[in-house]
């Protein structure tokens, strides 16, 4: 049973000793890849926090469509895992009620291009309800989505409009690329008091994998994370484009580019310093994401860095993403995605001036 | 600041015996009836259909209540013209519905209303000051007092419903007592929300009591076009869920069936529907003109239908009303709202800091270099 | 390309007279055990439980369409498999709803349809030739002929109903004659979409016909925790609208159905509700693995109830059904479904530029700019 | 009553005869404002092409909450201008169909804040049946939408989200500060192919005045227009913001500096080229949005500035926005709300330098 308000105390001494707990401390899980971090995260939270439930569309019995609640309706009850009628305004509206009178809920909604009749939720309800009461109360909750494309998928199943997100004052916006940062930020956004706009690059799911520690950790939401530190250029992204921008690294790398890669990690709040202080030693960047170009969060980033670094600047910030087009169906999704190549002669290009 | 809950509710005496039976519908029938014809027991002359299941003193402190949730509703139409307080949205005529509903719940229980619910809001704890506080503009009367739970009065028509639903589960989950009423009117029932709202509430049978207030209007679109169900009630069909209709005008009407509803929602027999039908005798806003879309007898008939009157002419009836308790009445009532506006208005300005410090449980980063910019731009 | 429409529906000739009284609900009743008792014609035995209005050839021909329907379904997931095809959303055990739906049209009504609803559109138009280019993964599948009405398949659940709304409406304001049919899932109908356009529909009293094919589940989860309410058709009431139940594995019942609200729209008496109860008898699509939520049981029970099967052995009993007619009507089928997949096949890949072309009447500034950079990308 | 499809030619001939009726041209409708510059032009789109129809809350018998399609029902019958129930994502989606079916609907959203509701409806839509139809079905469309702040509103009544739907691929999205601008553009909403969202600055309603023709003419979308022509500095804005750009202008100059000022007007498809050909003259500008920060168009243009004309750049492109805040009620707005102050320190940082 979720307990309110007054447990929380309780809840964190919990969590602490989660923390602490010697068997556990140090140990790391080998081979693990995004989806099941985040499979093993939320099975975290829901183990560690009564207060944490989970709610969406296909994620008790079936686990979900991409399986990340898979085995936790099972494992934590079908009165903390909630499969819900298809209705995602309903989802996060639920959610939100959930918060306010103390759950940790945490929403799936089935893709980023479902998210959009809950946006008004969104905006206008769960981003506002701390500051139209001045703190009396408050969303900490936890709003899940799978994005981007590359799958081949049908319809609505591509959209990166994590633009519209960030542009939301009120929520954050999260988006890992790596199992580590995946478990740590899930975590971390289930234990914010504010609430979480969360978003898992679906074509990352199972193609990225990496050795995760055993325990309950988490990584701050907020600060960017230098992936691989260098001097020549920045290449800046985040979620599913890490790939192609990891993969352009290296060839440039091959031909003694030294490159600095970042993981933006979390689009709001945005860690301006951090890009900055990067752009300010290489003096190049480029900005890579799969949503079309105008008003994507490219341009934050472009604006940002000229406003913050103009005069270390040798060349144009560019810009590397998709075009002006509703994400195409599976025929055409290579004329979309930015490819390593694009990326690699907009790096060319800017390092040529 | 306002005192809350009276306490009333508990006894079952009769305060007139019409000789009829008791037929107050305290376990619902399957009967569809209910979703169509009105369910009323003081009729618009004072006379009663039945016999009123509240105490005398209830009965003069629901009146009391109507009396004073008038006397706030002039002053802010006052005030609003003097450039006092931001648009105002009337509710007179609705005083019944709004001091009925509240009186129907308990003290902890959830309620998520709308901008024109501030007799409901104020009965069910949210202070005139507060209230006040908000109207002027001024984010900070939303941070209604620890122990009070009612959501500020939501803007957007229809999204506030599904909240209800969601406090109403929480309480479900962790085992609690308390249920969650939400309050909308006729034209929030076309929004898509009203609709999911309904179904989360029955799939998951929450302790939930979807309240509409049908007060004729959608600012300037009739209720008679705004659906063309027999009645709202009857949308309680559509989610397996209870429905009635209620005279809204009739406070007792209003407070037995919410308070039968807060019943079955508190024994875990889930949600339902209430109807109450009423009339916004005022503009939609004080921004409106209502000339433009409806007629002015129209009004004069529902003056003569008017919920504090027909109290009134019960409890004269009864020997009980005079002319005296209600000078006393209005005097009292005008003297707590005077307090609360000189509070309200008192109130310093709210400063550029705490704009942007209401955002987050702490400021974040790109927060903290605007805190730093406009704080210099301030000076 | 397919042939559209075989004229069906005119004759009223008793195919297999039962002897009892033709009940066909051919005026709406306001009785409301329409939206709780479902209406058929065809037993799963092939026995009739009434008149049938329908001639025998248009039977047979009804029978050809959802043979040809199931051979386009499993052709289609045989290519998913070998990877010829994106994800596919089978309609096994759907082909009496669809092909029933679009049966009771006229040639040039709109239909706006789901993922799920090849047969249907097929039925009413939509070339399979398109269905499987679309399927590809091409937008160009989506470039319906002139003439022909179909909207493509919606994949957002819920979206696209408001469209049929949004279409008779236009219909209805230039006096024509046509009308719209809007076919949505169970799960659909929890969408605040839905809601919204069975509200619209009713207020402006727009020749729009709700199909709903309750087929049990929402990818995994089951129409019986979807909703509380008695029945799909029991929401129409909340609409003012009528509603009615049909057996939704009986091909004639369907088009009795929908040819009877297509009446009523046409005639200006507005839009109906019909909920077609019927089975999927697939996965939800052919990335999904029904055992992880449902018993192996329940679909035999449904093999019972074949929509195919019932009429083959319906037209057993009359003497019509041969063997070897069977395998006539597969062989033209698998051909004329063959060589819509060679078509689909054979279409060139799709360009970069038409990828920027198709947004806009003309590119505009930021695509010729992007036409031109992805241009010199590609070479 | 309105028809379909085929009579487009008709109405085409029927608009051409409007735009040479020569008793009316060259005269001039002086001093009206764009409120009422806008209700001129519904009533003109109504007169000249039958396939227009209205629909929204209370546009009908009140015409509307802002008096813009004052006297429409009226003159023009309660088969053309439609009262709706209130339901946006309703009210867009029966407007695409009826677009679909060759109507020209024009849809009223009360308030901007009650647009979000119908942003499934827009993006995953109306946006879309063009390409997705690969040109077969399309949604020549209008919905206007009263925008920004500045009244002392309540609560969702103030906002300026243009940049969610700038991002969005498939619409159009206008916004007028001018009578004459309103007209034009609203008229070339109403006859374009495409759906517009055209929006309405609320505090410039009836606080701008001017003498328009008394004509049937468009304004093209797209192109920027140069409101006042300078060398030293270009100030980037639209709609609402351009009164205090106009002021701060005007502040400017006299102390003899000489601004180019720049009325976006359409921010998609925007005039990247426009903006730049100032830039590239000037070497400075400053952009000003009431939206707020982060993800805000403002962040576009200034990536466009940079990507563009970097080495015209004397000093960084400065963005003056709203704070990274909920819109706030009405004893914040001055907090709010960018000021004539901030644009010209801005423009005398950017002049500094
Ligand atoms: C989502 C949304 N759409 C539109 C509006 C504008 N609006 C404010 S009140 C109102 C009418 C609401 O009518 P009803 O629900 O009957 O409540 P009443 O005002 O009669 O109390 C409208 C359309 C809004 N506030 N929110
Ligand atoms: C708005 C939206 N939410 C969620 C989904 C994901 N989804 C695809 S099909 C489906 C179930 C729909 O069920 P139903 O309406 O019964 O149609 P069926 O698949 O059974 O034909 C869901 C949830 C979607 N496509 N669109
Ligand atoms: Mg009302
Ligand atoms: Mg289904």
């Amino acid at each position: 049973m979720p307990s309110c308000g007054i447990e929380r105390a309780a809840m964190r001494a919990q969590r602490a000793w989660l923390h602490t707990r010697p068997s556990r401390r140090g140990t790391q899980v080998p081979e693990v890849n995004l989806a099941q971090a985040l499979n093993g995260a939320l099975d975290t939270a829901l183990g560690s926090d009564d207060r944490v439930i989970l709610l969406g569309e296909d994620i008790g019995r079936t686990g979900g469509v991409f399986r990340i609640t898979e085995g936790l309706q099972e494992k934590h009850g079908s009165n903390r895992v909630f499969d819900t009628p298809v209705a995602e305004s309903g989802i996060v509206g639920a959610a939100l009620g959930m918060a306010i009178a103390g759950l940790r809920p945490v929403a799936e909604i089935q893709f980023m291009g479902f998210s959009y009749p809950a946006y008004d939720q969104i905006i206008n309800h769960v981003a506002r309800i701390r500051n139209r009461t001045n703190h009396r109360f408050t969303a900490p909750m936890v709003i899940r989505m799978p994005y981007g494309g590359g799958i081949g998928a049908a319809e609505h199943h591509s959209e990166s409009t994590e633009a519209i997100y960030a542009h939301v004052p009120g929520i954050k916006v999260v988006v890992p690329s790596t199992p580590n940062d995946a478990r740590g930020l899930l975590l971390a956004a289930v234990e914010d008091p504010d609430p979480v706009v969360f978003l898992e690059p679906i074509r990352l799911y199972r193609a990225v994998k990496e050795d995760i520690p055993d325990i309950y950790y988490t990584v701050d939401i907020g600060p960017v994370r230098v992936e691989r530190p260098g001097d020549d250029i920045t290449l800046v992204s985040w979620g599913a484009m890490m790939r192609e921008t990891r993969a352009a690294a290296n060839a440039l790398e091959d031909v003694d580019i030294s490159v600095e890669v970042i993981d933006v990690r979390t689009l709001s709040p945005l860690d301006r310093s951090g890009i900055l202080a990067s752009v300010e030693k290489t003096g190049r960047a480029v900005v890579i994401h799969e949503a079309p170009l105008t008003a994507g969060f490219g341009g934050e980033i472009a604006a940002t860095i000229q406003e913050g670094a103009l005069y270390s600047l040798q060349a144009p910030v560019r810009r590397v993403t998709g075009w002006d087009t509703i994400f195409p169906l599976k025929r055409s999704e290579g004329h979309y995605l930015p490819t390593v190549d694009r990326i690699v002669s907009a790096a060319y290009e800017t390092l040529e001036v | 600041m306002s005192s809350r809950k009276s306490g009333l509710g508990r006894g079952l005496d009769a305060l007139i015996p019409t000789g009829g039976p008791t037929s107050v519908p305290v376990t619902r029938q399957t009967d569809t009836d209910e979703r169509r014809v009105m369910f009323s027991l003081i009729n618009p002359d004072g006379s009663v259909r039945d016999r009123l299941p509240i105490t005398l003193d209830e009965m003069k402190a629901l009146y009391a209540d109507m009396v004073e949730a008038r006397a706030y509703d002039s002053k802010s139409i006052a005030m609003q013209r003097q450039g006092r307080l931001a648009t105002y949205a009337p509710f007179r005529g609705q005083e019944a519905a709004q001091v009925g509903a509240a009186a129907g719940l308990e003290n902890d229980d959830w309620v998520s209303g709308t901008y024109r619910d501030a007799a409901l809001n104020w009965r069910a704890g949210f202070p005139w000051e507060l209230l006040i506080l908000g109207r002027t503009g001024d984010e900070r009367g939303g941070e209604v007092p620890e122990g009070i739970n009612v959501l500020p009065p939501s803007i957007t028509v229809g999204g506030h419903m599904i909240h209800a639903v969601g406090l109403a589960w929480a309480e479900k989950l962790s085992g609690s007592n308390r249920i969650a009423l939400t309050s909308f009117g006729d034209g929030a029932t076309s929004e898509g929300d009203f609709h999911e709202a309904m179904n989360f509430a029955a799939v998951y049978q929450t302790p939930t009591v979807f309240f509409c207030q049908n007060n004729g209007f959608a600012i300037s679109y009739p209720t008679s076009e705004q659906t063309r169900s027999e009645s709202i009630a009857v949308k309680a069909d559509a989610y397996g869920m209870p429905g009635i209709r209620v005279d809204g005008n009739d406070v007792v009407a209003v407070l037995v069936a919410v308070r039968e509803a807060a019943v079955l929602a508190r024994s875990g027999s889930g949600p339902s529907l209430i109807e109450a039908v009423t009339y916004r005798m005022g503009p939609h806003t004080t921004a409106d003109d209502p000339a433009r879309y409806r007629e002015a007898d129209e009004g004069e008939e529902w003056e003569e239908k008017d919920p504090l009157s027909r109290v009134q002419k019960l409890l004269e009836r009864h020997g009980t009303w005079t002319e005296q308790w209600q000078a006393g009445l209005e005097e009292q009532a005008s003297q707590r709202i005077e307090r609360a506006v000189e509070w309200a208005e008192s109130v310093p300005e709210p400063t550029f800091e705490e704009m942007l410090n209401r955002m987050y449980a702490e400021p974040t980063a790109p927060l903290l270099e605007q805190l730093d910019e406009g704080g210099q731009a301030d000076e």
